[in-house]
């Protein structure tokens, strides 16, 4: 089954599993679906508890987070990641705010999925992937959607906690399959999954044990699986091996399996479609430069996407983008 | 239908009603009860005592205890900056309140939230104008979805009727015929500024509009506003969606610690139809001074015993 | 009065409209050339000429022709993610916009804004529903304080209503008095959302309850609208404040590319009474098929030369 | 005068010399003159130029932003920099898209003045200091007030260019005297302004030169301010000698003088009052230590406010925010 439809059925199990759940969004009502189609078929079996809304994102944001503190578990669906901008206000001062403002005596624990990212030509408003803005939001979970992880985990740990959560789905990988590892493996690459307590698991690939690995690629979402691509092709046609460490859940991050990958290889490339500066990337390089100070051969290289708004034009849209031939570039440099 | 203005703990009668009261009598000595609190805060501010801001409900305390009255376990007021008054008649916490504004560990929220950013059951509030709206839209459709025909109440003022997402949230509510009451409170300013610079056309209307229907009154009278909303909450209650109880009321302190740059004489007036002004009459003088006199011995032991706190 | 829109730069008259010709005939060539350059634009989609996504406005070509005509040099327009016709009404510019959504650097924003990101002059366009809106309205103050009796002119669609920066803006235009002029195209949808599940109350009352009056028509006859926008144009120019024209018509197409869920019926009965076919009916036939043909002709050069830009 | 004041003053003079500039914003006109009463006067003196607005921060932005598409230079003030948030939309999205979607056919120069920051009791929704989530977003530059920046210079580039700036000021900078550079002092440290082409100065302050000092201090607004107090009291008390570098704009950041400074004393902390983790100081690390590899004695210090809501009650705000203690604590560490 291709990703989005994992991820419906992902959330008709939640429904079916837990009558808290609540989903809001626009035009996620059958037979449409969702712009992107992950929730077909679900407004049809929970009429009351799937509620396509009006183009309101402040309010559906608001109302989820009036439901959160009733004791619901509201998931809304951000249409685009870009009109995240809209729920910004609802993020910090309110969803976010409320377990400490009113000193533990209510949760607001709000999942917010929102279709992000570029490469399809939709144009500087539809294509960005806004969430570095959200990093560091304090009491804010960011997880990220990969082919390595299965969003019924994701989910099932969503549902399990009282804390609110942005959960960003890159587009391209709504059409791909999930990749789960299989026995230790994914493809041809070894997978071995590390985890904190109390955080997603983070999954690490390579085709070497880590030991022999040149450099660590930290990289989430549809990144990660260019990057696995271009670690896989790397290792196959020239012996350069790099480990790639893809986290769910991006912020607060599960430092140890990244440092552990670092402090084998000595040599460390963030990749993110976001814009560079200020960045995903930056906290982990400057985390990284502190834990492991005098202990990494080069510097923390952060590829990030140029900063500037993102081009219709294809061309201009991939000049602007993160590609595997950045990371190529960055993973050669670095080892 | 049993009021959730009495929560069990902190609450002392001689704040919030002697049994047996009669409920004119109730209604005099809670509108006291939060004038004398307000008024008690500034001058601890003043003292140096507080920190931080706060927002006084002088003149609009009939709108908080009309409304609370009609309110029963189960239900949720969600309210803004100025929420003293409708957390007192919700709860009669007094002491959790200054406590809280005092900052200390205490306070409803152990001094994090402060004035404007209160919780206890069934009330919550928030400082950020216009946001608290679509939540306590989210409490009325979780109220809706449970089918426990439990009521959500917000407080707005006029100037929160600026904010977007207000009427994002209104479109909602009717849509959806969510159990939600707006009470807007029309204190004829928003901070320094005059209703008429801040809104253009018609106050009423515009919930109207969006398929919310509106219940208009400009009175300081609690017998006249609690019959109204007691109206109001009922409706709201038999599930026939969202209203909207507009008051027009009057704000007599200062928006907050600030200067007041409001004309007197306008200010003037209207202390002579402030809510206590206009029940206060219904009382003999013998039953007021009773009362005022409860009201200030009670509230100096809570301030006595809000000071002691660590 | 000189229109804005025969821009000077890359239009041809075949599309916009002859010298001399009546303005019936003109009516017609415009709103056909609108139609034929949307049909080809998915046309060309299918064939994988282009990427990105694209709006179609079909069916909605005769409020673009009708309220462009009114304007002049120093209005300005602010439009939507189904912007074409806007444009194209505006210019004529059908090989910069073409060229833009094809992604070549001959667009006009060089293929960085492509479909819903347009810049010309007196005319900018933005996918983000609603933001436009205080935009425009910051155009509009900025012929106010310039005195220049320039309009400032905004579309947008019917779920746009959704959004509260539209309330707040309206607030403000009205308290300003500013010369905005709101077209709200009620086409019934929000790309899968029928106009009820997405609003509630009525939608011209919330226009006129903030203050702002407004102009109500069901129609795609291009000569009625075009006599009303006339007015309200005429109108907000002559200073009295914003105001609303609110269309009641009918998106033909799917919303983007992709599927249409809509009832088959509905969408059949709407194609008896679109723009063409309604205005085609003033022209004669021979008129009709020589015009058809002339906009044919030129669209097709157009394609051609758009297709071997670099 | 107070920094309050010399503020107003400077958009008088902005108001008088250029008939292009219009004050937006909630309760600025008079006789209130604004939360903070910096446009006190204004509105008497430019009634249709400066005006008060209903609470539309959402709005107050968008109008702006058609505003300057026309060709106007709008300044819209946001009573407290927490409702930044209200205006994240339009800034993202619009505002700081139009001159790179348009190709360059528009220029949008907004300028948002933001009154930030806490120390004051106003609570979790009153007290934040946002700026962070601002970062990094393409094409907006982001300037903090501080007293050693004088506005009159500040706003001068502002007007003369034609990009959107945020600009921050910490409320308790306000009723504080600017402490501009006098003959190369500030008090008794050692004033020095660099300046990149194209960028607002960065002021260096220390009690001997550079090349003496133990330590760098990267701080801006409030805080620098804090961190000045330190560096002095360390340098007459304990001959413990830092060096404060004290940019005006933040985002994109000048780094010439930073780095100047860093490579001189080989040890960097960086003092922000926003929320720990990918803050201001994480970029600050991120490109110090890629850019200063092998060359600094030690990692580079991130000193932050804790990431939480601020609490009301004055200890508690004080636990949670930063102050000279932790300044102080992490110099000490750096030498
Ligand atoms: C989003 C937001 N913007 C601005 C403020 C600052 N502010 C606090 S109270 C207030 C005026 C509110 O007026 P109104 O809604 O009429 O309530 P009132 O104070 O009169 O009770 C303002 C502007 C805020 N708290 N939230
Ligand atoms: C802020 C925002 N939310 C959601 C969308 C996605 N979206 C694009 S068009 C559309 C429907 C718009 O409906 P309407 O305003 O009626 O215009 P129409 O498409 O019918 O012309 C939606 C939801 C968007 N572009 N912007
Ligand atoms: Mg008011
Ligand atoms: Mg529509």
């Amino acid at each position: 089954m291709i990703f989005a439809k994992e991820l419906g059925d992902t959330l008709r199990g939640a429904l079916d599993g837990d009558r808290r759940v609540v989903l809001l969004g626009e035009d996620i009502a059958d037979p449409y679906g969702g712009a992107f189609k992950v929730t077909r078929g679900l407004s049809t079996a929970f009429p009351q508890r799937v509620r396509t809304t009006p183009i309101s994102e402040g309010a559906i944001a608001g109302i989820s987070a009036g439901l959160a503190l009733a004791g619901y578990r509201p998931i809304a669906e951000v249409m685009f990641g870009d009109f995240l901008t809209l729920m910004f206000d609802q993020v910090v001062n309110h969803i976010t705010k409320y377990q400490a403002m009113y000193a533990g005596q209510a949760t607001c624990p709000v999942i917010v999925r929102a279709a992000t990212g570029g490469h399809r030509g939709y144009g500087p408003t539809h294509s960005q992937s806004l969430e570095k803005h959200f990093l560091g939001v304090p009491h804010l979970r960011v997880v990220a959607a990969s082919l390595y992880h299965d969003p019924r985990v994701v989910f099932a740990d969503f549902l399990g906690r009282d804390e609110p959560v942005l959960y960003v789905e890159h587009k391209l990988l709504y059409p791909q399959h999930l990749t789960l590892p299989v026995h230790g493996m994914v493809g041809d690459l070894i997978a071995t999954s590390d985890c904190s307590p109390g955080m997603l698991p983070t999954i690490r690939l390579s085709a070497v044990p880590a030991a022999e690995c040149a450099v660590s690629v930290l990289a989430y979402g549809y990144p990660a699986l260019l990057a696995a691509k271009v670690v896989e092709r790397l290792a196959m046609q020239e012996e350069i091996f790099a480990e790639l460490v893809v986290p769910a859940q991006i912020a607060p991050m599960d430092w140890a399996p990244v440092l552990s990958s670092a402090a084998a290889t000595g040599s460390v490339v963030t990749v993110e479609e976001g814009a560079d500066g200020w960045s995903w990337g930056s906290e982990a390089a400057s985390v990284l430069s502190r834990r492991l100070f005098g202990k990494l051969r080069r510097p923390v290289d952060v590829v990030a996407s140029a900063p500037t708004v993102i081009p219709s034009s294809k061309t201009k849209e991939a000049a602007v983008l993160v590609g595997g031939a950045q990371i190529e570039a960055a993973i050669r440099r670095a080892c | 239908m049993r009021s959730t203005a009495l929560a069990p703990a902190r609450t002392d009668e001689r704040l919030t009603g002697l049994a047996g009261e009669p409920p004119g009598h109730r209604r005099y000595r809670r509108m006291r009860f939060i004038r004398r609190f307000e008024e008690t805060l500034l001058r601890l501010f003043e003292e140096g005592a507080l920190n931080g801001t706060t927002h006084a409900c002088i003149g609009q305390e009939a709108d908080a205890v009309a409304v609370t009255e009609h309110l029963a376990e189960g239900d949720h007021i969600f309210s803004n900056h100025r929420c003293h008054g409708h957390y007192l008649a919700h709860s009669g916490d007094a002491l959790g309140l200054l406590a809280e504004i005092m900052g200390k560990e205490a306070g409803v929220c152990r001094g994090v939230g402060g004035s404007q950013h209160i919780c206890a059951p069934g009330f919550k509030s928030n400082g950020v104008q216009g946001g608290i709206v679509p939540n306590a839209a989210g409490i009325a459709l979780a109220n809706q979805l449970a089918g426990n025909g439990a009521v959500s109440v917000v407080f707005i003022g006029d100037g929160t009727l600026g904010e977007g997402v207000v009427y994002e949230t209104l479109n909602m509510a009717a849509l959806w015929k969510l159990p939600l009451l707006v009470v807007c409170e029309d204190n004829r300013w928003a901070q320094s500024t005059p209703v008429a610079a801040n809104l253009a056309g018609d106050m009423a209307a515009r919930f109207a509009a969006f398929g919310v229907p509106v219940r208009e009154v400009g009175s300081t009278d609690v017998e006249e506003l609690s019959a109204i909303a007691g109206e109001e909450v009922g409706a709201v209650r038999a599930g026939r969606g969202p209203r909207v109880l507009l008051i027009h009321t009057y704000r007599l302190c200062h928006h907050s610690k600030s200067d007041d740059e409001r004309p007197e004489q306008e200010i003037a007036e209207r202390w002579l139809v402030e809510p206590l002004v206009v029940h206060g009459r219904r009382l003999d003088a013998a039953d007021r001074a009773r009362i005022d006199d409860e009201v200030e011995t009670a509230l100096a032991e809570v301030v006595a015993t809000a000071r002691a706190l660590p």
